[in-house]
Formats: C-alpha cells, sequence, structure tokens
C-alpha cells in the first residue's frame, strides 16, 4: 500500500505530521478518534471529506507504527483492514454480482460516524462549559436549616432549655431527691448504724431489734429499714466482723459480734 | 387559579376549607425553596401545602418575581430549586466545590447519555469507537449523573442509561431538551441511531424515532414496568 | 451610603474604580446569605463585595425586602442570614431527617452553660449537684451548641465553656441575654413548684441579677476576670 501514488500524502510534513501522531498513539480513543483526528488535516466540513484519502492516511498510519515497531491495539488493525477494504471497493469499479453495500454506503456511514462523534465531543465541551452548581451557582448552603428551623419549633427545645435550667435553679429550694427518698434506708445509711451499735451486741440478737426508732412500724419504711440491714450484716459478716445464722426458714435472723473467742 | 375566585367565595363549595390566598401560596413556597438544597417537584409541594393551593401557579409567581435578582427559581426537570445568580459566582469563592475531574471518556459518555437516551451501552460504544470500560460508567453513575433507565425491548433487553435531575441541576438545564445544540443536531440527523450498511438487523431503525419520545418521560416515570 | 452620591460622580474622586450600585449591591448579598453555610458577618460581607460597597447598607435594603415574605433576613449574633419566616415553620416538617433529643444531663449542662458562661465544668457540677459526665460536654461541643472559652485564671487554669452562635442560631436567640430569666420563667408558669413560704431568701433575686451580668459580657470577652 505505501506504493500507492498518494498526493495528499506525499509532503514531507505529513509525514512528519503522521508521524507525531504515532508517537501519541496511547493518547487516541480508539480508531475512530484517530481518523477523526487525521481527517482535520484535510481541512473541510465533514461533510464533505474524502473517505478514501482518509483511509490513506490510515493506513499509512498503521504502515508507520510497524516501521518505528510500535505496537498497535487490535482494533486500530481492523479497522485498518476494513479501510483496506473500503479503499478497493472505492477504487475499483462495483461488481454487479455482489450482494454486499456499496463503497459509497460504506463511505457515508464512515463519514456518518465521524460527524457524529465530532458533533458528541462538541457538545460534551459545551457541556463542560456550561455555568455549573457548585463553581457558577450554587444551592442552599445551609444543607439543615429546615431540620434546624423544625427542631426549634417542635421540639420546643428552647422551652426544654428553659424547664431544665428552672429545674436546676428550684432544686435546691425544695431537695425533691431528700423528700423522695424520705422513706428509703439504703445500705450504707444502714451499715453505719450497724458498725457502731454491733460492738455491743455481744450475744445472738434478733437483727430485727437493729432497725432504728420510727422505722418499725410503718410497713413500707420497715420493709426498707430491713432490706438494708440485713443486707448491710451480710457485708460484715462477709467483712469477718460478725457471725450471723438463722434457725429456719422465715425464722428471725439473729447476729452475733465476733470477738476474740471465736479465735477458735 | 385559586385566588381568581376569591370575590366568589360562595361559589366553592367543592373544598371544605378556603385555600389561602396566592401571595400566602407563593410565600409557602417560597419558604419550602428556600429551605431545600434539592430541587423541590410541584407534588411534593402540592402535598405539603394546606389543601386546595396550587403550587404550579404559585412557582410562577415566584420565579417571575425573583428575575433579576441574586438568587433565581429555576426548574430542574419536573422540578423547582431556588440557586444563585450565574454572574455572582465571583462572590462565592468559599463555597466553592472542588469539581471532580471527569476523564475525556466519561465527558464524552456522559455527553452521549445526555443527547442519545435512553441509550445502551453498545450505542456508546458504536458512537465512540471504542469499547466504555466499567469504571467510566460507574464513575458516572456514582455522581448520580446519569442512572438505568428501562431495559430495550430487543433481544438480550440490554439496560439504557438516562441522565438524572442531579445532571439537569449541576448543568442548570430545566430539562434533557435544552441541552445546547438539541435541535440541529436532530435535524443534521445526527442523533439517529443509523445502522452501517451492512449490518442487516432491523434493529436499529425502528427505535432512533422514540429517542426523545422516550426520553421526556423518562425522568420521573422510568422503568416501573421493567421486570 | 454608596447611592447618595451617584449623582455627583466626580466628586467622588476617592476611589478608581466606582461601587457597584445599591441594587446590584444588594443582590451580591442576597446571593451570598443564600449560599453560605453560615450566617455571615458585615465585615464578611465587605471583603467579598468589590471595593466600595456598603454590605451593611444593602443588608438593611435587602432585609425590608424580604419583610413579610416566606423567608426573612434575620441578625444572628453578629451575623446574618436568611431563615424562613416563623410562621410557615408548619412547611418543613417532612424535612426533618432526624429528631434527636437531647438528654436531660445534656439539657441541664447546656442550659448552665448558656446562663452562666463563661463556666467551668467544676461549676456545672456545682449548680447541677452531680457530676457531669465526659459524653455529655462531648456531645453539646459535638453539637456545635458550646465551645471552649478562656481559660479561668485561678489554680489549675480550667477551662471554660461558652455557647456558640451555632447555639444562638438554633434557638433563633439574638444573644444569650436574650434568655428569660428566672422571675420571667416563673411567670411563665414554667417552674413547676412553687417555692416553699419559708424560703424568702433574697439568693435567688440576687443570683439572678448577677446572672444576667455575667451573661452579657460573656460572648466576646469570656471570663477573664471571674475567679
Amino acid at each position: 500500500m505505501s506504493d500507492d501514488p498518494d498526493p495528499e500524502f506525499e509532503s514531507v510534513a505529513d509525514r512528519l505530521a503522521a508521524e507525531a501522531l504515532i508517537v501519541d498513539v496511547d493518547g487516541f480513543e480508539g480508531p475512530l478518534d484517530l481518523l477523526l483526528t487525521l481527517s482535520r488535516t484535510q481541512k473541510v466540513d465533514l461533510r464533505q471529506i474524502s473517505v478514501l484519502a482518509l483511509a490513506r492516511q490510515y493506513l499509512a498510519f498503521v504502515e508507520t507504527a510497524k516501521a518505528l515497531r510500535i505496537e498497535l491495539a487490535a482494533d486500530y488493525l481492523v479497522m485498518a483492514a476494513w479501510l483496506a477494504f473500503l479503499k478497493s471497493r472505492l477504487l475499483l469499479p462495483p461488481d454487479p454480482a455482489d450482494e454486499g453495500p456499496s463503497g459509497e454506503d460504506l463511505a457515508a456511514h464512515l463519514a456518518f460516524q465521524l460527524e457524529r462523534l465530532a458533533a458528541m465531543r462538541d457538545c460534551a465541551a459545551k457541556l463542560m462549559a456550561r455555568d455549573r452548581l457548585g463553581r457558577d451557582f450554587f444551592a442552599r448552603g445551609e444543607g439543615e436549616g429546615i431540620q434546624r428551623i423544625r427542631t426549634v419549633r417542635y421540639t420546643a427545645t428552647l422551652l426544654d432549655l428553659m424547664q431544665g435550667y428552672a429545674r436546676i435553679r428550684t432544686r435546691d429550694d425544695f431537695r425533691p431527691f431528700v423528700m423522695d427518698r424520705v422513706d428509703v434506708m439504703t445500705l450504707e445509711e444502714a451499715l453505719e448504724r450497724m458498725r457502731g451499735l454491733i460492738g455491743f451486741a455481744g450475744d445472738w440478737t434478733d437483727l430485727l431489734s437493729y432497725l432504728p426508732d420510727g422505722w418499725e412500724r410503718d410497713p413500707v419504711r420497715r420493709r426498707s429499714a430491713t432490706a438494708s440491714h440485713f443486707a448491710a450484716s451480710l457485708e460484715l459478716a462477709k467483712a469477718g466482723r460478725i457471725h450471723i445464722r438463722q434457725s429456719g426458714t422465715f425464722e428471725p435472723i439473729q447476729i452475733r459480734a465476733r470477738g476474740p473467742r471465736d479465735a477458735g | 387559579m385559586q385566588d381568581d375566585a376569591h370575590d366568589a367565595p360562595e361559589a366553592d363549595t367543592g373544598s371544605l376549607f378556603e385555600a389561602p390566598p396566592m401571595a400566602e401560596q407563593e410565600r409557602m413556597v417560597e419558604a419550602v425553596l428556600f429551605a431545600s438544597p434539592a430541587p423541590v417537584t410541584v407534588a411534593d409541594l402540592n402535598a405539603r401545602m394546606p389543601h386546595g393551593c396550587d403550587a404550579a401557579a404559585a412557582v410562577e409567581h415566584l420565579r417571575r418575581r425573583y428575575e433579576g435578582r441574586g438568587v433565581n427559581v429555576v426548574r430542574v426537570g419536573e422540578a423547582w430549586a431556588i440557586r444563585t445568580a450565574p454572574d455572582l459566582g465571583f462572590l462565592m469563592q468559599k463555597e466553592t466545590v472542588e469539581l471532580r475531574k471527569l476523564s475525556r471518556a466519561a465527558i464524552e459518555t456522559l455527553a452521549i447519555v445526555a443527547y442519545h437516551q435512553p441509550v445502551t451501552r453498545a450505542e456508546i460504544e458504536e458512537i465512540r469507537g471504542v469499547s466504555v470500560s466499567r469504571g467510566t460508567i460507574d464513575q458516572l453513575l456514582e455522581l448520580e449523573w446519569i442512572r438505568l433507565g428501562r431495559r430495550r425491548m430487543t433481544p438480550g433487553r440490554p439496560v439504557t442509561f438516562v441522565v438524572t435531575q442531579e445532571f439537569l441541576d449541576h448543568f442548570g438545564l430545566e430539562s434533557a431538551r435544552d441541552l445546547p445544540g438539541l435541535k440541529e443536531l436532530r435535524a443534521a440527523g445526527l442523533l439517529e441511531n443509523r445502522p452501517p450498511p451492512d449490518d442487516l438487523s432491523e434493529e436499529g431503525a425502528e427505535d432512533q424515532s422514540s429517542l426523545f419520545d422516550e426520553a421526556d418521560g423518562a425522568e420521573d416515570s422510568a422503568g416501573e414496568d421493567t421486570p
């Protein structure tokens, strides 16, 4: 093919241009892209392009690549084979026996593809050059604005805040948790009491006798005080301060201070 | 429109409660559009506003009110949004987000989806003359600029791609029909899916007529009948 | 104001370039307030706008323009923002992604910071009567409702906490001084319990007066002289 008389491709400048393209072969997005770039050298509207000349340019490109021992991807070679076929169709008189499409039809389709690709490329550039969101024009900056406003209005959070503050500031006036706990005796309180009392108890004594005055009659207070004293006596037994015993289920629980005589 | 009936309220016995006056409806639309970073559809506006409101009319009033102002009411597909006027972008260096650099393949693929939608992967490859890598499509899907449309009713039932509302919003387009140069391209026959002459399948020729008819409805009703 | 001089431009030889007309400055302020993720101060507006602009005047024009509209230009601390008109809050209901209810401990801690700022952790614990968990403080810091103030000039140099502009913004307050005092809370029936009749101490009253003296200076000159 290189011996084709090719007036469009004779000049040294064109050959140099082709070699420059070769060097940039990785920069092409496939054979169609390369063809589109080659077609620009014709300096005509894509509608008037000479597909035959383009086919020659492409084939010369592939030849140069071979001469420079540059590996071309398979689709470039497939395109080269197809263009060689197209070139022969365009150059030879049509064979009436051939059922396939004419060389002109094939050439027209290739021209259409190139024009369409060029158009899409042009559109892509126009698209990217448009005013763009986040660069030229902007959306509402405060994405959470809605949520914030709603939170204020519907969870009445400012009210919560004021109530919260009111609660704290008035707590000292009423000491509400002291009021709440008036009928509760804690383990710590019971333990504190029993530690002081246990030294006086040399013999077995009913645990219930340790309940403080005023806690024996009211059932609620009695229950709380009994529970805390029982828990406290277990603590003291664990600490080795007392002995604890019960003669049977539901029998009184008795405790006794542990003294030196228990050593054995 | 609701305010046409304001001097004959007795005649309007259809609804139990009077719809708010149009000026009030306009305020409501204004509040909602201002509060939402993303575009809001007319349907969504109507659903939020009191019964009997006409959000479409209120939006139109509002759009006119904001003409020439620092922010504008813009249409994005079937939805509406408030956006700063493009000529004031220079004030906004602080808000500017770094736009992700797209590869040439991605940019071209995006343009092809926008102008040819709904379009199959094979068609994208046919137009570009090169295979489309998985990564390119993934990147555009991830940006939410394209999404899957209906399957093509051809052998293999290939998926198609269409552009999204985010795409329209990002590029300041009211609809896919407002893409630059679309009319010229169509007139020049460059949006046709013309099959190569040696390809004797009937596939291509029949779907090109439906190209933009489908695309029109694609934004909001895409693919609900796709199994 | 810049536009007062519009009929005598020769007289204004001070600046090389004419400042944009006030209508244009108003557009600029509108766009910036809309697009900014947080309220913008007049100083910041002036810094962004072309030389010779008068942002304060433009904001004032804009504020008046939005009076009675669906959104208003409101002052938040030292800054300005566009906010939904309070009567239209009901439209925003559906926007809410997640409503997080603050724990009682967090609300009380926040209230103490708001009323007593700048306040140390030890003081918060003293006022609440219980210890304040690290998590509670962290949560409030993360919400950006409180932030660290200056260190107290006392042994150990403890950090203090003050409320942020986001806090004011969220609770719709112009300043922490807008928080109602104890008397007002009581008058509004927010104090469920009546104080015991024997508690006629002046404590409450004096407490309250000092309360707001403290709060006054808190925003910008937090706590350097408070032992």
